[in-house]
């Protein structure tokens, strides 16, 4: 249903194998910080948050 | 030969018959039996009876737009009765008596008005195409399908049919055109009956005849009286024979009137004045060829009376066990495009049979 | 203000057009007399005379054919073909002239004609009166297709298409004729060709339709609210030239498409839709652009066309199965 | 009414002066100036000459692939000359001199032919619409001018050309048809040249005569000699009379020869033999109607050779100018496709330009 | 095994095919006496005499139309449209009976028919002798649509094309007709129609193309070798059925997907492929699927067209683009 949606309506951009990826590894993609142009999240990104975050746990 | 002696350029028109229903022109009179006659009269009777009911169950709601024929029962029996099992037929939409005539069976007819497609799906040993909607189209087809015939070989002949409105499409002189240069078996019959929808046939051509637009392909041609059965007979076997010795095709003007609407969604009082059509009514084929047969001593009120009553029962019946036809099936939308259903097709079938599975649940 | 329906709405706009400029002449098969199958042209031949409003033979390549030269020579020809299931005939005339010869005169010859046509099905009509055939129109170039949806546009887009110095494919939703009646203007008044209209704004996804397709749309919307998603619509109305940077917008937006329409699905006019959101919002997409469209077969007949026609119920799923993605 | 005296039907064709170039029907010797003739001529000698060089241009690659009009200077020298600058025509592919006579400068006919839609920008006061390849469709085109006309109350006719070949194709006779139910200006010529690149007259119809399919139309119609610029002159003459007149539209069939090959892409010898050719070559207009000016004294072989000498260089000059021209402008792409270019050409115009800059630096 | 070029290739297949199946009838403008414009069917008219193979009068609908009558009365037409820039006076006939017969008459009549044409540009040749107007005939539903880029795929896709039961519009690039040979097997063979074709493998892009912009792309590819760029080549052979399964395939493997074809960009073919890319492989897209194509302009004369073509180093322009997105 609807509540499975994206966090508070915020955008990212990002090509659909990144938001694949993003959901592969459970990372919301909405708290990762792009770094390609105009703040594009990229695949390094997603992988980045991932790992810092595993590290964190 | 008949289109030589009648000249549509003098403005000489081929009749047997007047509109009392008497033969005015025995020279020309066609060999035929009573028992043909009483046949053509029981179709042209029985296409009319059932005009007369689809426009009743029209109004009902019971069936969707359809285009009457009533009033051009004459040159469509006539003509159809000139030609031989083996034949080929071509038509627009406006044809049911031809279809009656040649075995497209009345619920075939109804299933089409009704709007299914299997109404189209003429039985294996009826020569004849579905209705063709696109004006001119048909005419086409049956150049082709005599080129086939000759090509084989074959002793057959085509018959298509197109209205006066028809005449003004490229495609209809094409075909003419066409057939005249491969000298096909082809013979072409303009069902004049004065309107396409709601245009005159004075507006459609400077040309005085509709028949004189065979001059342009070079092929015999003649006007007759379309609402005189004997003269349409007459003028098809001629044309007939003309295809069957290889001589080539031949266009035949059948000046008729549409009685009806042009279809249940015209309003013809619209564009035709009350009087404009008492007047044609008089020319009516049906009442004209009873007439003759009345004087001739084959038909009586009595016989009348039964026919119309067994015509009337028989449309009734047939019109009520078409009715409970059900709904297209979902299959049957994707199962005749292509010989096989293409991956892509099958995908949309069973993506929608899914959707609806889900949703009846 | 007239409270008027789609016919209404094309007769009085060609009325006012004809008043005036003179130079408008109104034609086609059954156009003048009676006004037209659908009286679209009705009172047209008795107000201006059989010069400007008139019945043609039976001749579609006539009529457009013909309409080309008068155009060339100045004048602006409103040519109706009956359906737009019999314009094949006049397929020639209008893609190899009327969309060309500027082009091909370097604009010393234009064509400023409007070619109007009934368009679309769910009428349980007969055969070769039900299609939408925009997509063959619109790959076209010199061409413009227009596609209104409500009275209001009808009236607008018309007196555009008019006064538009190319030549215009008008196509007109005939289930929609008479379906519903709108208060508008009674002036003369344009709306733009190539200019599409957000009918409603929304978060969740962009649904882009025109014509017949829009009242379906916002049925579906309305079931959508206990769903609780919200819904940019977009009228596109012109569908060539397209107004990419409504749509493009709405998408960045919503990051989401679909595009609904009554043709046929494969090289519809969904897929450039599609094509155009990839190439200017891909990087926003939530889930694949999509279209919900008819079947690719032939417009059925009456008793199988419910299974063909696109519906709420059907919209509802396609934009449910978007939003799950 | 030249019309009503030649019948096509009974295979008459109108002609004034034979093959030799001798007067042989004095009483329709249309009036005519020898200025006229003179003017005429040198149009007849200046088109051939065009082609001629063209086909040298052709096959040393400095021109593409083009259809001459060799053998065909008569008809349409003597057509064009019948009508005046304030009437219109619609021609087809193939009407290389009347195009000339019209005043389309011979450097946009060049322009065309090597590839340029400049070529097709007719002047301002030209009244000629541009080239039309596919088959049959210009001659709704002067259906529609012919309207415009009418409804102005101008006093104008339209010339529409047409092919043999080309009356085989629907558009021509739905003009025709359609013309004659609107009793436009319209004058119909057909350039009955024998063939359709391979295909012969004779394939194309089972009709006798061209001329005859005006019958279908219901207007006038008439077969002259293409080849005796007199008869075409009288017959076009007397059609522009009934045009402007109100009476409506005439069809010509005016019977004349290609010389040349289809274009320069087709082999002729493929489908004529050599023999025939050559029969065929006699009845050439240019010199039947240079006898005609010889046998009159106002012509001989000096003139000729000045004129030549002339013609040839004027030729030679124009094609070289032409030669010269840059390709089409990026720009020039993009810019006629609507009035103004839309938002998607825009991208399109720039997103190239961008690319073509990148890749230059 | 003989070396033959796209011409002798249709000519062989059409000579082969009339031998084994005398009901295989071949006609149209010239294609009779001097074996058509371009001699795609020299020699058969002598072979098999002017019965089984004949010049028409010059009417396009006629071909059609006829062809169609035939079809229904089990003959095998194969008819030719002397340039696809003149197909359109058969519209009417090839649309909305040709593809519908079988639908209409539930399944009593059928037209297996094969109508060619020549088609595409890049020739420098006359006005409506360089268009490529694929989409629209691929948008009707009963048609198919093929078009051959080698000798090889041209003879067996001719002869499934006359074995196939409904109708197949073969179109021919013409700008290939002599441009290379290539040894093809001397029996008959079949190259399946709605099959696409791997012409080469790489790990980069997916690029699919058809007929003629088969060697530019290839040539782009070689080009592309010092950019260490590789790529998955697909020749699509049928632009309706399309295989969508090998370009999902291959897309999913790539990530990235470029369409190239002759036509004008919007409402093409390309726009198809792209929105099948969205439906089937949309969560493997690192770039968003393109299409590289004529411009939205009727086909330039001579002088202008090569700004029109689609060439090699546009090809390898547009690819690096979507390498780097
Ligand atoms: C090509 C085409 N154009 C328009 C129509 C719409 N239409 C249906 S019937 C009709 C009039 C036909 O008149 P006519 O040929 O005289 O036949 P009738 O209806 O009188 O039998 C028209 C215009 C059509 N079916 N096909
Ligand atoms: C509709 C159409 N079909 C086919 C062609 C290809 N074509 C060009 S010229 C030609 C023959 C024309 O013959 P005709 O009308 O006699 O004119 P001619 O070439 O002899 O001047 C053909 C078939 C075309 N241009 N248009
Ligand atoms: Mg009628
Ligand atoms: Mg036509
Ligand atoms: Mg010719």
């Amino acid at each position: 249903e609807k509540s499975e949606k994206p966090s508070l309506r915020k955008k990212v951009l990002a090509t659909p194998v990144a938001r694949k990826m993003a959901k592969d590894l459970g990372v919301d993609i909405t708290l990762v910080k792009g770094s390609g142009t105009m703040g594009r999240v990229m695949k390094e990104d997603i992988k980045n948050f991932h790992s810092s975050d595993n590290k964190k746990k | 030969m008949l289109t030589e002696i009648y000249d549509p350029l003098k403005g000489e028109m081929f009749q047997v018959m007047d509109q009392t229903g008497t033969i005015v022109n025995k020279d020309y009179m066609p060999e035929i039996s009573d028992e043909l006659i009483l046949k053509m009269y029981r179709t042209m009777m029985l296409s009319r009876t059932q005009d007369e009911k689809s426009l009743q169950y029209q109004r009902q709601g019971r069936m969707l737009t359809f285009a009457p024929s009533m009033g051009q029962e004459g040159v469509q029996v006539a003509s159809a009765a000139a030609i031989e099992k083996t034949d080929w037929v071509s038509s627009a939409f406006r044809e049911n008596a031809t279809w009656l005539w040649l075995g497209q069976p009345m619920e075939n007819l109804f299933l089409y008005w009704i709007g299914s497609e299997e109404g189209s799906r003429i039985p294996e040993d009826v020569n004849l195409l579905p209705i063709a909607v696109p004006i001119g189209t048909q005419c086409n087809h049956a150049v082709g399908i005599g080129m086939s015939i000759k090509f084989r070989k074959q002793n057959s002949v085509v018959l298509a049919y197109i209205g006066d409105g028809g005449t003004s499409e490229g495609e209809f002189y094409e075909a003419i055109n066409y057939a005249g240069a491969m000298n096909t078996p082809n013979i072409f019959i303009i069902q004049n009956n004065q309107f396409a929808i709601s245009t005159p046939r004075s507006l459609q051509t400077k040309a005085k005849t509709l028949a004189q637009k065979g001059v342009a392909a070079g092929i015999p041609c003649i006007q007759v009286d379309g609402n005189d059965i004997f003269a349409v007979y007459a003028a098809v076997k001629e044309a007939v024979e003309r295809g069957r010795n290889g001589e080539g095709p031949t266009l035949i003007e059948a000046v008729t009137y549409r009685i009806g609407p042009h279809t249940t969604a015209d309003d013809p009082t619209i564009y035709r004045t009350d009087e404009y059509h008492q007047e044609m009514l008089k020319t009516d084929p049906i009442i004209r060829t009873k007439n003759y047969m009345i004087e001739k001593g084959i038909w009586d009120d009595e016989k009348e009376t039964s026919l119309k009553e067994e015509l009337e029962n028989l449309v009734e019946e047939t019109f009520k066990k078409i009715e409970q036809t059900p709904d297209t099936s979902l299959e049957d939308i994707f199962k005749y495009t292509y010989a096989e259903m293409t991956e892509n097709l099958k995908e949309q079938y069973e993506e929608y049979k899914a959707f609806l599975q889900r949703r009846d649940k | 203000m007239a409270v008027l329906n789609n016919i209404e709405a094309l007769n009085q706009s060609l009325m006012q057009m004809m008043e005036t400029d003179d130079t408008i002449i109104v034609f086609g098969e059954d156009s003048g007399f009676e006004g037209g199958v659908f009286r679209v042209t009705k009172g047209l031949q008795e107000k201006f005379g059989k010069e400007r409003c008139f019945d043609t033979p039976l001749t579609e390549a006539g009529i457009v054919g013909s309409g080309i030269g008068m155009a060339i020579t100045g004048l602006k020809p409103v040519a109706e073909i009956q359906f737009q299931g019999f314009v094949f005939p006049a397929m020639n005339q209008i893609m190899i002239h009327a969309a060309r010869m500027r082009n091909r005169s370097r604009g010393r010859f234009t064509v400023p004609m409007v070619i109007r046509m009934p368009y679309g099905g769910a009428v349980r009509a007969l055969e070769h009166h039900s299609e939408s055939i925009e997509a063959l129109f619109a790959h076209i170039p010199g061409l413009k297709v227009v596609i209104p949806s409500n009275p209001y546009d009808t009236k607008g887009l018309m007196i555009s298409a008019i006064k538009d110095p190319d030549p215009v494919i008008f196509l007109e939703p005939k289930r929609l004729y008479r379906a519903f009646k709108q208060e508008i203007p009674d002036e003369i008044y344009e709306v733009p060709i190539g200019k599409a209209r957000v009918l409603q704004e929304g978060e969740d996804i962009t649904v882009v339709a025109w014509g017949a397709m829009i009242p379906e749309c916002q049925k579906a919307i309305t079931m959508l609210k206990e769903n609780n998603v919200s819904v940019d619509l977009i009228d596109l109305r012109t569908i060539s030239p397209i107004d990419k940077e409504t749509i493009s917008q709405s998408v960045k937006k919503t990051g989401r498409f679909l595009v609904v329409h009554e043709a046929v699905k494969s090289f519809g006019a969904g897929a450039e839709l599609i094509s155009i959101v990839n190439e200017k919002a891909f990087l926003s997409l939530e889930a694949p652009p999509s279209r919900l469209t008819g079947f690719d077969v032939t417009v059925p007949l009456a008793k199988g066309e419910h299974h063909f026609i696109v519906n709420p119920e059907k919209i509802k799923n396609k934009i449910m199965e978007l939003i799950n993605f």
